[in-house]
């Protein structure tokens, strides 16, 4: 049954120390106050599955907490490579991670088969690609019908899922809607599915019936964080800040001054201060 | 190429523009496949329909996604789709007619890597990976790739295969069950290249304006073949350099915040 | 490229003897006014894939144009069987036909590859059920990460699809909403995709951006058929004619009485013949 | 059982209502199936979530639908799904606690056929067919069945294996991989039965007021079981009784039309 919890209770009884964990959002509702909630909290040895880890990612493994990366594209999208993640591949810095790369389609079809209780997902992919000589969990399965050979990946099944969404009702029902990614996925994916909103509303009476919705029965717990996306956007409330992604770039390429951002913007910071983040971004709502 | 009204970089971004069709359902790579697929829709192809990986299907932004999956890739879209179902329906069901690609490093075949510069396991660099591509590559009906020419991003040898595209030339995607065409266009900032019909080795049909062929040879890092007949890219129009430069203002004015 | 054409040649343009075709509704948006239009141009040696055949296909049946049908549930929901349909199986009446039996679950996953431009679909299905044993397009498939034992059934294609919607606009997309069933899928499997529709707007640009749309170039004509899913129902037009449903039980029992029922209300009828069937079930819109 | 101011078909939907509670995710057959879940939610289980195989969660339909499609669920429901996802993410997915069906046919260990009276190739009866069952038998935590007694309904052996019970009894099900717990409950119009824990032949726990055990037999084409402890079954509520038939008069209302 899904509780209203505050965020640091959220994030510190639905995660733990070597779980596998999926802070998802497609460029869209990236839930970065979770994440740095998690920063705080100082978990360790942690799996961190994604398809697109960007800046969030590369902080939470800038800060030493992953042990494996599971992802497809880890970049600062239009911005550059993720530079505290590339120290930690090229260099060990601050530690080693392991790495399983995908393709998007791979991943999207895996938390796909993870939603859908099956054991893997498959589908025509990888057709020449290298990525599977370097990846064991890329595997090969014959069409009983066709003899077609397609590609199979394991599903995804985080033992907590992480996403960030428009609104909850009273009953603790979830909407999500614009670029919706596939946080539906991951929630339905994962052991546990912990939403951050943006506000509470009475119910969702009015709103159209096909609209993508997590039953209150599906989620562990819900937190109320008024810009918890940011500097990632949520559609009808504030745009993303393009400018803070191509700042990171600058902060990220330098250990000390990343240490010392992490310290002002997230160790020193609480979950109510992304509102003010997100204050001028709400202009053209 | 000095002296001319353009760069060479919109002259890249202008000719790949010009190979897409109004009918075509683009696949959209960020940067400048963005660029060029937004340029077309500006210009000669407005009902072209651009989908982004991030879901959003036939958009229209006014001013270029720094990412793919910027709010304004939403609001102009005709609809939007999950993640999966548009890796399952749009792209895996063979709806996609042009994906659109970039590249780190690109072979004469059309291969692509993203990945790695140097060794998988220990990496001189590491490069943000496939994301989409691999089966962009495979599943699109046709790829249209673009690259600013550098010895550093045009190889004898890429280091890892991202990307499909010709293989080792020939008939090598047939042989790997691919039945798709793969790349049949490469635009670069100097020149435009087609797969020969036999070898599928990257061939210069034509050359931007004022650009010579040791220019093109000078940027690139195999031995250039040119067709019997290279033409000659014909310039920006005047419509199409407003277009972009206008875009790209609205775009760098947008990015930087209010 | 979509086109815009009167009901009888979206038909007599897409359909052919001989044809593999889906008439899909689930319940809601059933296209009857395409399939009576079918009956009219006399095609045979169909091949009828639904999930639900109901009424409509139980008036394909009874009229001879079937020679298989490819199906998981063949009843009149609520009511009780398909007496013409029964006529066919048991007795050969007027034609024998070929049964390719599945459950929901596999259609649904059928469609869906078939949409997804896969050779099979795989779910876990049909564990202790007797259809795999007389069905010979039912087999089986090894993860090949956990060994389980998955079902497999090879993708449906339909040579064409009928589907009842909405709306279009100018340009030709097409909106579905309320209850959306496998619409999009068998319209997507389909390699010929002909809709009907209540009514043509302007434009979506005022819609909730992520409704179920099919772009105007997955499509190859729509047809303008106010009231041309009844005795099934249109959300948010009318509603479904319950009556109509259980009066059918009694018309298809007898062979000389469906007969008279389909020269009178289908051979004898046009597609305006349906805007008057509605109007009293307008009621409450 | 006359003079009992309740038919035997009321008792057996509300005894089948209370076997539900608030927290249940159930997927409904058409039918009783349906009459039972809406009697539990508009009783002692508001919060109750039911689902239909036509997309429709959560809802709460004024009437009983006719289909399973009826456009009352999709207006009342908290969203509405695409058929594959209600089959792959919800059902397949194990989100189901109580798949609720209904049976044509069923033997004592709680097979279910509902596809064909005598051969599958040539049917004395061809029946309507599986359409969810088969996945709901596996794929739901646990399966409750409902059915008006008979020896036509409830027969030694059935003739098609449409949907899994426990099989031949015992471990059947496990020795299959199947790993649900498939059916845990019988209700009829005479009696409630559970499954007896190590054979799983259905054995009555419950005779409805008014029943004795040679009517539960001579309306059962197996040889009965009866539990050590047979109890009687609570008669309906005045509330629960009100409410079916409410619901059952708004129904049949709304069936026939304006």
């Amino acid at each position: 049954m899904v509780r209203f919890l505050p965020l640091s209770e959220a994030v510190a009884e639905n995660l733990n120390d070597g779980d596998s964990v999926a802070f998802e959002g497609f460029t869209h509702l990236i839930p970065t106050a979770a994440a740095h909630e998690a920063i705080r909290q100082e978990f360790s040895d942690l799996t961190l599955i994604r398809m697109t880890p960007d800046v969030v990612y590369d902080q939470m493994v800038g800060m030493g907490m992953a042990k494996k990366l599971v992802f497809s594209y880890a970049g600062n999208p239009g911005v550059g490579l993720l530079r505290r993640l590339r120290d930690a591949v090229e260099n060990g810095f601050p530690r080693p991670v392991e790495v399983e790369e995908h393709s998007h389609a791979a991943m999207a079809n895996a938390y796909e088969a993870g939603a859908a209780g099956l054991p893997c997902a498959v589908f025509r992919g990888y057709r020449g690609a290298e990525l599977a000589r370097v990846n064991p969990n890329i595997r090969r399965i014959a069409c009983p019908f066709t003899g077609e050979e397609l590609a199979a990946v394991p599903a995804l099944r985080p033992d907590v899922s992480f996403i960030h969404a428009q609104k909850a009702d009273l009953k603790g029902n979830v909407l999500i809607e614009g670029i919706v990614g596939v946080q539906k996925e991951a929630a339905l994916a994962a052991r546990r599915a912990v939403v951050t909103v943006e506000e509470v509303v009475d119910d969702f009476d009015d709103l159209h019936p096909n609209l993508c919705i997590l039953p209150h029965w599906t989620v562990s717990a819900i937190s109320v964080v008024p810009g918890g996306a940011h500097p990632s956007y949520t559609h009808g409330y504030y745009a993303r800040d393009n400018a803070a992604y191509l700042e990171w770039d600058g902060i990220a390429a330098d250990r000390d001054a990343f240490r010392a951002w992490m310290e002002e913007h997230v160790l020193q910071a609480v979950p109510e201060d992304f509102a003010r983040r997100v204050e001028t971004l709400r202009a053209d709502r | 190429m000095s002296g001319a009204d353009f760069t060479p970089n919109e002259m890249m971004t202008i000719a790949a523009s010009r190979a897409l069709k109004n009918e075509d359902v683009c696949f959209v790579g960020i940067g400048a496949p963005s660029a060029a697929c937004n340029i077309a829709r500006l210009t000669h192809a407005p009902d072209i329909t651009l989908i982004y990986e991030s879901g959003t299907i036939g958009t229209a932004p006014d001013v270029l996604p720094l990412s793919i999956g910027d709010g304004e890739l939403c609001d102009t879209a005709l609809t939007t789709v999950p993640v999966p179902e548009m890796f399952r329906y749009w792209l895996q069901g063979g709806r996609i007619t042009i994906g659109f690609l970039g590249a780190a490093q690109l072979d004469r075949f059309g291969n692509i890597n993203t990945t790695v510069v140097g060794d998988y396991d220990h990496p001189k660099v590491r490069l943000p990976g496939g994301g989409g591509a691999p089966e962009i590559a495979s599943s699109s009906q046709e790829v249209f790739i673009t690259l600013a020419q550098s010895k550093r991003s045009m190889v004898e040898k890429i280091d890892f295969y991202t990307s499909f595209g010709h293989g080792e030339g020939g008939d090598h995607r047939q042989r790997l069950g691919i039945d798709t065409k793969g790349p049949t266009l490469l635009i670069t900032d100097m020149a435009i290249w087609k797969p020969d019909p036999e070898t599928k080795e990257f061939t210069v049909v034509s050359l931007h304006p004022g650009v010579t062929r040791d220019h093109v040879q000078e940027t690139c890092g195999w031995t250039v073949l040119f067709a019997d007949d290279v033409e000659e890219t014909p310039p920006p129009s005047a419509l199409e350099l407003a277009t972009l430069r206008d875009l790209k203002a609205r775009t760098e004015k947008a990015h930087k915040g209010a």
